[in-house]
């Protein structure tokens, strides 16, 4: 009753799950309970977790309200410059990221605003500040684009209905735009959690990969196996994926 | 200085024009606006509400030009064709919402809305979602959410052509209704030629972005300005050329028949003459109608409710509509010879050669 | 006639663009033309570039086939186990890159799978084929849910129609299907050839960061960053830069 | 057995269950299928068409067991509402597409598509993208598509629902020369009571995924068996007692006024009369028909071409049809008294009590 052609696609479809569970399987079968048990206490990767998860989580928020905003100007009827608005916004999408990150140590680490901050004491490049400023330069663009996408989808004239019953454009936005965009802005929520908890390569660059200062999960995971210590990058892959799993 | 003054108005969308020279309404009138898909019908209400920027012209309501304002100081409110019900609020809030943006005495709201529910027929599904109704309970709650805040001016944008034969029938007399009891004054765009008859006293045709005829409904209807008109809205149509003038009449030519029309006109002209105008009777008789012809049934097509009959008369072909009734009673059959009267106030001269209206 | 809301939200869009754009521009004035020029001509330089188009573009061709194949099966209706599939394969776009490394690394490296290849002569860990296995593996779920959605987006019925005037599954796939996704699909290699071509982590930890043998772009300029070599980091990044906007 | 046999067809797709216990089609029956939206029409036709597998039953077509070929290996045709025309071909390659699996002949294939073309009026568009075409001439492309191949059973899922009224009448116009010149089996499915008169020999009315009641077209319209039947058909429903035969015919009590008609019934009935089998006259007069009763005008609704007189009667309101000229021929009008005519053979017994049909 199936014929060859969708067979074929439902082979290759089960194939690469079964690639993918048996891939994350193994993670778990590497090092014994006890040993993972006991790296998962250890102070270092205490650390590591608290710093993640605070990092990410005010990442987040900054992210969210920026972005929000942003896509509603995006989303709403053209002003001049939107066009290169949207193309800027689209060109990081396509930036590695460890490019973000070369990019904001050179510009953190070489402009006036560099002396400028210094002169008030505050310090980005590799300090947890540099944390979060990696993470929001990876994850805004994307969660922009979710959002506006989010917003688009809205009939508009939902918008007219309610702003011709008396409303103002910010009450509308408040009152239609975003219960009706609750799914969307939960789904963009939980993609920028989980961007900024995993990410690696501009935070390894802007932040630079102190022990007990800046390591996050990942790069306590890179560490860890750079000196050899298999078991201790283990425990934070698995941490990494339980956290992606409660994200999801 | 009317209700609604409309003078000038010109909006660009790029791809889209839509120009309206001007338009004037008086309180309470109900203006249809129809024309084929396409013409710019909704663009214009959008543009009344202020939602499209008009590049030049000016919208005047009740005295206060509304050019400038934004949508939620113009006082005008909309009904889609897909209702547009916000679909995270239950009905009663849905209708609720405008007012809670003008009172905020819950008393008074509440009783407001479920008065208007029950005048709507809509009280058993005020608690429930919009996602849980038929479109006729969507539409008329819709409706509800329109009219309880007493607009200025209500606009309505294919309000029934989402909705099935009964439905829209139901929904007709209650907008007739409302219509009736508080007066408000409505603009309607449509593309089905029964809104009119329904509940307009004021029509106007649109096509590719323009207004191209406007006026009181029977004057559009029996006095179409151009072939466009005329022959969107469903008329027989004929080339003809003036003979003459006897008694008040003047004669046209059509192929060798001679029509008497009330209207005046010179050289070719185009004649239109509504299908419902015409008769058929199977004998000759004594009749007040000055066009009597001889004509044969060429075809005969059935709709629900009416019998359109093709009779052709000499070279040409008349479309007359009548009932199933009269189908039996005077036995209209292919091929059989009746009378066909028209009466000379029902042959309208719309005074165009030019086909492109 | 803009109300204060939408001014609001413009000009924080207009900001962010701006900031982007700074921090683009300040990559290019740390060090001159002709210190670049020289970066790009290095014999380092040339073989980085070289392995990450080839890679990049090896991946990209195997992660396209198998992604429509895998994206059809899914927008098609439904068969045992599909719910299963399309969990699973969302899973991995929540995971961090790192994380997908380690997995992989592991898995490579411990598993009866490595003793057979090794038999057979084939080494992934540390090698370019380890670098096609996690572009492959980063990029795969990303690029189904693209071709997925693409594939959602075409009206079933036109389907139904083609298959109605006698064409089988497989030739309204060809006829129907893929001409009318072409804009998907090349927006879906476009995307998986950029995140191939900056995919870090995973690269770093299954392909080993070896000078001269698997340093991908990104991986030369983290290399030439902790060797204190900002320039040739630099000219890595410049590189990047290039490419993706060649891409896009 | 007969061309079209369909039997104890069950199809369940979760929150939506269709049953069609029997349906008999022979070869050239144009069966217009109608009910309310999200009655189930669309996914009948597409369990026809083999995109939905029916969890029991049997299709089967010209003798053949249709119920689990793939689609492909059918020839069954379709016409959606929306065309569903390829967007990357033009309209020449989307009629010939059909054509180009059966044969390889290319001279074949475009002299057979420009001879449909020239038949749909569509030739002049045949090099033409569908996104350049208006509404009317993409459908008919999409029926050109659909007979080309000289399908063994053409389906049509609401072809003129997207189509301004226009457009509408001139494609039924064509679909009934098909129909006539073709001799295509057909099965339509449609919310207009229009396409019913217009194109069926055969209607099935449908409702909650079930087919309530199907037959010979004129055995529906004027003997509808059930009350939703003659509801949605749009006839005056009556509840009343039969009191006795007299003459062979069944007189019915309803709120005092007798009816008389050759139906046979007992007890409590329902009674269907169709508008336009109501006669209004000004004067009493001999006539054949045994129903003859005094009405007093209560409201006239004007549509386009028809005029809806609601006569009360007693104690209960009838609507009847008539033309414009009618109305102004007897000076019909509000609170005037006529003389209401029926015939017995009008007058149907539904034979249900329960209004739920």
């Amino acid at each position: 009753r199936v014929s060859i052609f969708r067979g074929t696609c439902r082979f290759f479809a089960v194939i690469f799950v079964a690639a993918f569970f048996i891939i994350c399987i193994s993670l778990w079968t590497v090092s014994s309970p006890q040993s993972i048990l006991n790296s998962f206490t250890s102070a270092d990767m205490i650390h590591s977790v608290k710093l993640s998860l605070l990092t990410s989580t005010i990442t987040t928020v900054i992210v969210m309200l920026s972005a929000l905003l942003i896509a509603y100007s995006l989303s709403e009827d053209s002003f001049r410059g939107k066009s290169i608005v949207k193309t800027v916004l689209d060109i990081p999408i396509a930036f590695p990221e460890i490019l973000i990150g070369i990019m904001l140590l050179i510009f953190l680490g070489n402009t006036p605003l560099n002396y400028m901050m210094d002169g008030l004491g505050i310090q980005i490049v590799f300090t947890d500040l540099g944390v979060i400023c990696a993470q929001f330069f990876v994850s805004l663009p994307y969660t922009v684009r979710i959002c506006y996408s989010t917003f688009c989808n809205i009939d508009r004239r939902l918008k007219f209905v309610s702003r011709s019953l008396g409303y103002t454009e910010f009450e509308t936005f408040r009152n239609i735009m975003i219960p009706l965009s609750r799914d969307g802005i939960l789904a963009a929520t939980i993609i920028t959690f989980s961007r900024c908890i995993g990410c690696f390569g501009a935070v390894l660059i802007v932040a630079g990969g102190t022990y007990q200062k800046t390591d996050t999960l990942p790069i306590s995971l890179y560490l860890n196996l750079s000196y050899g210590n298999v078991e201790m990058a283990v425990a934070s892959g698995i941490f990494l994926m339980i956290i992606s799993f409660i994200t999801i | 200085m009317s209700f609604l003054d409309i003078d000038n108005l010109e909006i660009d969308l790029g791809e889209f024009v839509v120009r309206v020279d001007e338009l004037h309404l008086s309180r309470g009138d109900y203006l249809v606006i129809i024309g084929p898909t396409g013409s710019g019908k909704s663009i214009f209400l959008e543009t009344i509400m202020g939602f499209f920027e008009p590049i030049s012209g000016t919208i005047s309501l009740d005295g206060a030009d509304l050019t400038t304002l934004p949508p939620e100081e113009r006082d005008v409110s909309i009904v889609y064709q897909d209702h547009c019900l916000f679909p995270h609020m239950t009905v009663e809030e849905n209708i609720a919402y405008g007012l809670r943006k003008q009172t905020e005495m819950k008393e008074n709201i509440h009783r407001q809305v479920h008065e208007i529910a029950a005048m709507m027929g809509i009280d058993h599904v005020l608690n429930r979602y919009p996602g849980t109704l038929s479109g006729g309970e969507l539409q008329r709650a819709s409706i509800a959410r329109a009219i309880i805040v007493n607009p200025r001016l209500l606009l309505m944008d294919e309000p029934f052509s989402a909705l099935d034969q009964r439905t829209k029938i139901s929904l007709r007399k209650l907008i007739a209704d409302i219509r009736d009891n508080f007066e408000t004054t409505v603009i309607h765009v449509t593309h089905d030629l029964d809104d009119i008859w329904w509940l307009s006293n004021k029509v106007a045709v649109m096509n590719h972005g323009k207004i191209i005829q406007m006026g009181k409904k029977e004057e559009v209807i029996n006095k179409p300005s151009s072939y466009f008109v005329a022959d969107f809205l469903g008329a027989n149509i004929l080339e003809g050329t003036v003979e003459g003038q006897v008694n008040g009449l003047t004669s046209v030519n059509v192929n060798s028949n001679i029509f008497r029309t009330v209207d005046c006109g010179e050289g070719s002209v185009i004649l239109s003459i509504r299908p419902e105008n015409i008769m058929i009777a199977a004998d000759p008789f004594m009749a007040s109608a000055q066009n009597i012809f001889k004509g044969t049934v060429e075809d005969i097509i059935e709709t629900s409710r009416i019998v359109y009959v093709n009779l052709r008369i000499g070279d040409i072909v008349l479309t007359s509509a009548v009932t199933p009734g009269a189908v039996t009673e005077l036995g209209i059959r292919t091929g059989e010879e009746f009378q066909v009267l028209i009466k000379a106030t029902n042959v309208c001269i719309i005074g165009e050669k030019n086909k492109n209206g």
